[in-house]
């Protein structure tokens, strides 16, 4: 059964979602049990995955149908026929993201969703969100990666609107399914573009082939600034604090793992894909290309924390914060895009270049954990305070110690505050970029002044000041699952904080190394 | 704002104008991808293969059982797509119950059938309401034929679900009405997830092997598998191994799925009340 | 040489599908227009897959030529695939759609900003 | 590249570019720009002789509701950068063909880049 432990972490889910209906007689309580031992397996078997592949450096081709599914080809040809699923280091690194954040979230979501009425469709949407995630790591075929990226956006569109009560929930929904079709026609129109070419849909078998001419160019435009759209990058960003502030809190940090599996998934593009073919000569000018994507990243960052600090919206400022945050992965990988190719032979590359991508690739990570977090605090102190105005919150650190805790712990994570993870990978990233550019770390330091300031604004206007019991609109405590959420995700922040040797050694390292080989 | 981006259309229409004349012409020889199907009766022919398509066209109907190399590559080559696929039209039925179920409640969800002085329901008039009467059993029996025909002829699973979902689409325009709708929904919901659960569960029993690993195909007929004769022939219904099999549990999906929404959209726009807050908060 | 009209179609479908995404005010006419992409989308993928002289690639009573030439059959799978996720998403595009109009009272985006204000 | 970056994390001496007297003398040269000019760009109805620069405490403070509301937190900063704001602020207005114009926008700066033969 080992073998088959690639297929199994995408269909678990999926069979899981369809007996949905079926199973709906079993009870609120049994259904949320079975969920969460589907995601502790699915988390089970991907650091099952972990020494053989990250350790060792193995690749795992599963493909679908075949008379050999650990073979990429079938015997006598030279490309693959059907569907192949990889897991490399990197896609490994995309998946426990995916693991961890689902089943943390979850968790959360069980306390949140447990009076309301339609919540075996939200577990339903949940278990196939879940599944397009998975998908969409692991596929090595592009228009599976196309459909599972439609899974994703449909089930985050629907849950987006989750609270049709609300005036603009429904609307905030529209928005992220229009923008989301917006980027896989285009997506899809870099597909087809490399069919027509290559008649494959393989993207390692394309990328052995690449020849790197002007429709290629054009391919590679559409894929990444869709994918780049849909990570919700400047300036084509507003769409994301729109959409992140209508969705329940459980579904504003699934959205954000969303955006990082799709950040993922355009890095992977640019390297497995678009990345210099063994074929021909590297044509693409991947300087330009990091500069796009490091311009791209400073945008981001600047703008993303700037309109943050304005907002009294506590969710719209979060979502303004994982604008500013994704400008440090497009900054850190993007340096690395810009002199991995250059003609030095590497060496700039060597000094810095792969510590950048490093810094860039943990940083994903690490966002992924105190976002998470963040997200789901700011759901408990909605729920408190029935509103997501701060300007009506005050007081809450008197009633939730919990929650003041784990968000005093995510503030200063994403702040870039020592013992905390976000430290790490900023000093990664400023270390490196002030090699390759001064004036851009220079930036992205004075970026992360601007993000303490901002979260010691919601600091003090909802957990401190006097204790305010008549503004409290819903007062029962935390369930279980809720603060199992919370602590988890806290004890996994401290932890990559404080050995992130560990983490950057076994899993962050091999797969930048993953990505960048060159085959 | 406006001029920027409408001289942006111009530039991206003229650089895909330009990227056009590079691709290659449809049925161009020069192009990459030119296949002909020469036949060969050797087992796997795999020289001179050279595209993925070559590849479908000469082992599809030796490898699958199946004539209708369309429906071979949605099935088994590309059958993981097509899961994924049945799990998008899953999704939008789930979510689309999801959010139409906020709007309809209380008195819509049990509509009273205003019927004429015969028992008609009113508001088409009685030519259509007989019409669909007669044409139902034909659009089913149609769609029918091409969900279980899916391998021989053109046609499948989705197409044939859809099909039989127009009938459905028939009887809502022609007045007939849904009594209890939740009852309704519940029941298509099962049908629907039926469907679905034959597909993956199909995909798991070939685990032996790979997953959706065409396990039945070319076994000397005994359940699905007869070995059809390779090139031109009339073809055979018990032949093409699991494809049948996930065709029908796709036909039942579809055809499920489809009429939910049908069912709930014609529903959500009759319905009466606005929801509770939606003009405050 | 006809045939490179084809691809005039489909840039040319693109192009408009996008432009009214751009200028078009009304939701249902935003998912007509993204309909329209999926459209040309669809066309450019059947497109590569024609051959001139070819028959549908279905062997069952296909013309029995000396030597038999067929259009490609993966793009035709893959359009079909891309069908019916158009039809999902136009669908929850037009409850959604609704669904705003019910909380709402109104289809015009100018008018449906759904953002307060930001400070 | 094995145990570099621990090292980097646990040792920071070793192979950080880290002067501090440039940043300083960076900061300094830009407080001195935006003393001479920034403010009058920024605002020019600033004036040092009124009660502007006063603490203002505006109705009547109770025990209770003694604190400052999060919209007026960080106040000198929103009011001096109020010319970028309210540009930001009208790109952030919710109109969803102003969001579809900046990927078309982004799409034809990067196709005139492949134009310029840079990319």
């Amino acid at each position: 059964m080992t073998n088959h432990i690639p297929v199994l972490i995408i269909t678990l889910p999926l069979i899981a979602a369809f007996l949905q209906p079926v199973t709906g007689f079993a009870g609120f309580k049994l259904r949320n049990l079975v969920i969460i031992t589907i995601l502790l397996v699915l988390n089970g078997l991907l650091f099952m995955l972990v020494p053989d592949v990250a350790l060792q450096g193995k690749t795992i081709y599963y493909t679908m149908g075949a008379s050999d599914p650990s073979q990429f080809t079938q015997p006598g040809i030279s490309f693959p026929v059907r569907i192949v699923l990889k897991i490399d280091s990197f896609s490994l690194f995309t998946g426990i993201i995916v693991g961890v954040v689902t089943l943390t979230t979850f968790l959360f979501s069980t306390g949140t969703v447990k009076e309301d009425k339609r919540k075996s469709y939200f577990s339903t949407l949940f278990l196939l969100f879940t599944a397009g995630l998975m998908g969409m790591s692991f596929t090595n075929d592009l228009f599976n990666f196309f459909v599972f990226l439609e899974i994703s956006s449909i089930s985050g569109a629907a849950l987006v609107a989750y609270r049709t009560y609300r005036k603009h929930a429904p609307y905030a929904g529209y928005k992220y399914i229009l923008i989301s079709t917006i980027a896989t026609t285009f997506f899809l129109f870099g597909v087809g573009i490399c069919y027509a070419q290559y008649g494959s849909f393989n993207i390692q078998y394309i990328n052995s082939v690449l020849a790197h001419s002007y429709l290629d160019k054009v391919a590679m435009l559409f894929i990444i600034v869709a994918m780049a759209m849909k990570a919700g990058s400047v300036p084509m960003h507003m769409w994301v604090p729109d959409t992140y502030a209508e969705a329940p809190a459980s579904i504003s940090a699934m959205l954000k793992a969303s955006g990082m599996v799709t950040l993922c998934a355009m890095f992977r593009f640019t390297f497995s894909l678009f990345g210099p073919s063994s074929s021909g000569a590297g044509k693409i000018n991947y300087e330009t290309l990091g500069w796009i994507v490091i311009v791209l990243g400073v945008l981001s960052m600047f703008i993303g924390v700037t309109m943050a600090l304005i907002q009294h919206d506590v969710r719209r400022l979060m979502a303004f914060h994982a604008v500013s945050q994704t400008g440090y992965m497009l900054l850190g990988v993007g340096v690395g895009i810009a002199v991995f190719a250059k003609g030095d032979g590497g060496a700039a590359f060597k000094a810095f270049g792969k510590m950048a991508m490093v810094g860039g690739i943990f940083h994903i990570m690490n966002n992924a954990f105190y976002k998470n977090l963040l997200f789901l605090t700011s759901g408990v102190m909605e729920r408190r305070f029935g509103t997501r105005n701060l300007n009506g919150m005050i007081g809450l650190g008197h009633r939730d110690t919990l929650t003041t805790v784990v968000f005093m712990i995510g503030a200063l994570a994403i702040a870039g505050i020592p013992p905390f993870n976000g430290f790490d990978s900023k000093l990664l990233i400023y270390e490196s970029v002030y090699k390759f550019s001064p004036v851009l770390a220079i930036i992205a330091m004075f970026v992360s002044v601007m993000t303490l300031a901002s979260f010691m604004k919601v600091f003090y206007s909802s957990f401190m000041g006097p204790r305010r019991d008549d503004l409290i609109v819903e007062g029962a405590p935390l369930t279980k699952g809720t603060k199992a959420g919370l602590i988890i995700l806290a004890a996994l922040i401290i932890l990559t904080g404080l050995f992130p040797g560990i983490i950057v050694d076994g899993i962050i390292e091999p797969a930048v190394t993953a990505l960048t080989q060159i085959r | 704002m406006k001029l920027v981006s409408l001289l942006a259309m111009f530039i991206i229409a003229g650089f895909m104008f330009t990227g056009i004349g590079k691709l290659h012409l449809p049925g161009d020889p020069a192009g990459n991808s030119n296949v002909f199907s020469q036949r060969s009766s050797e087992k796997t022919d795999t020289a001179n293969i050279s595209t993925m398509d070559d590849y479908y066209l000469r082992n599809g109907q030796m490898e699958t059982g199946s004539n209708n190399i369309v429906t071979s590559v949605v099935f088994d080559y590309r059958g993981f797509d097509t899961l994924g696929e049945a799990a998008v039209l899953f999704l939008v039925v789930t979510s689309i119950s999801m959010l139409l179920f906020s709007i309809i409640k209380g008195k819509d969800l049990e509509e009273t059938v205003l019927t004429d002085s015969d028992g008609f329901p009113a508001g088409m008039t009685r030519i259509v309401s007989i019409g669909t009467v007669l044409m139902l059993p034909i659009i089913m029996a149609f769609g029918a034929y091409l969900v279980i025909h899916g391998h021989l002829s053109p046609g499948g699973g989705f197409q044939g679900g859809a099909v039989m979902a127009t009938g459905t689409a028939l009887l809502v325009i022609s007045s007939f009405v849904v009594r209890n709708l939740q009852k309704t929904y519940k029941l298509f919901s099962f049908f629907e997830s039926l469907g679905l659960t034959v597909f993956i569960v199909t995909g798991f029993a070939g685990m032996g092997i790979s997953f959706l690993h065409n396990f039945l195909a070319n076994n000397d007929g005994s359940f699905l598998g007869k070995v059809i004769p390779l090139g031109t022939n009339p073809g055979f219904l018990n032949s093409g191994g699991i494809l049948p099999i996930l065709s029908t549990a796709v036909g039942i999906e579809v055809f499920c799925g489809i009429s939910i929404i049908l069912v709930l959209l014609s529903r959500a726009l009759n319905a009466r009340g606005s929801q509770k807050g939606g003009h405050k908060c | 040489m006809l045939s490179i009209f084809l691809y005039v179609t489909v840039v040319s479908l693109l192009i408009l599908s996008i432009t009214s995404v751009i200028y078009k005010r009304n939701l249902i006419k935003l998912v007509i227009a993204l309909n329209i992409a999926e459209s040309s989308v669809n066309l450019f993928f059947i497109t590569l897959a024609y051959r001139p002289d070819s028959t549908a690639p279905i062997f069952t009573l296909a013309p029995a030529l000396q030597e038999l030439r067929m259009v490609l059959p993966s793009p035709q799978a893959l359009i079909l695939t891309n069908i019916v996720i158009g039809f999902a998403t136009t669908a929850l595009m037009l409850v959604l759609a609704v669904i705003t109009y019910k909380n709402n009272g109104t289809l015009d985006i100018r008018k449906l900003k759904g953002v307060e204000d930001h400070d | 590249m094995n145990g570099k970056i621990i090292d980097l994390i646990i040792k920071p001496e070793i192979g950080i570019v880290w002067i501090p007297l440039l940043l300083v003398a960076v900061f300094f040269v830009f407080m001195v720009v935006f003393h001479v000019w920034g403010r009058k760009f920024f605002r020019n109805d600033y004036n040092e002789n009124s009660d502007q620069v006063k603490p203002y405490n505006s109705g009547n403070l109770d025990e209770v509701n003694y604190s400052v509301k999060s919209s007026n937190l960080y106040w000198g900063f929103k009011k001096s950068m109020d010319r970028y704001f309210d540009i930001m602020k009208k790109f952030h207005d919710g109109d969803l063909n102003n969001y579809a114009k900046w990927f078309v926008i982004v799409v034809a700066a990067c196709f005139l880049l492949i134009g310029g033969g840079l990319l």
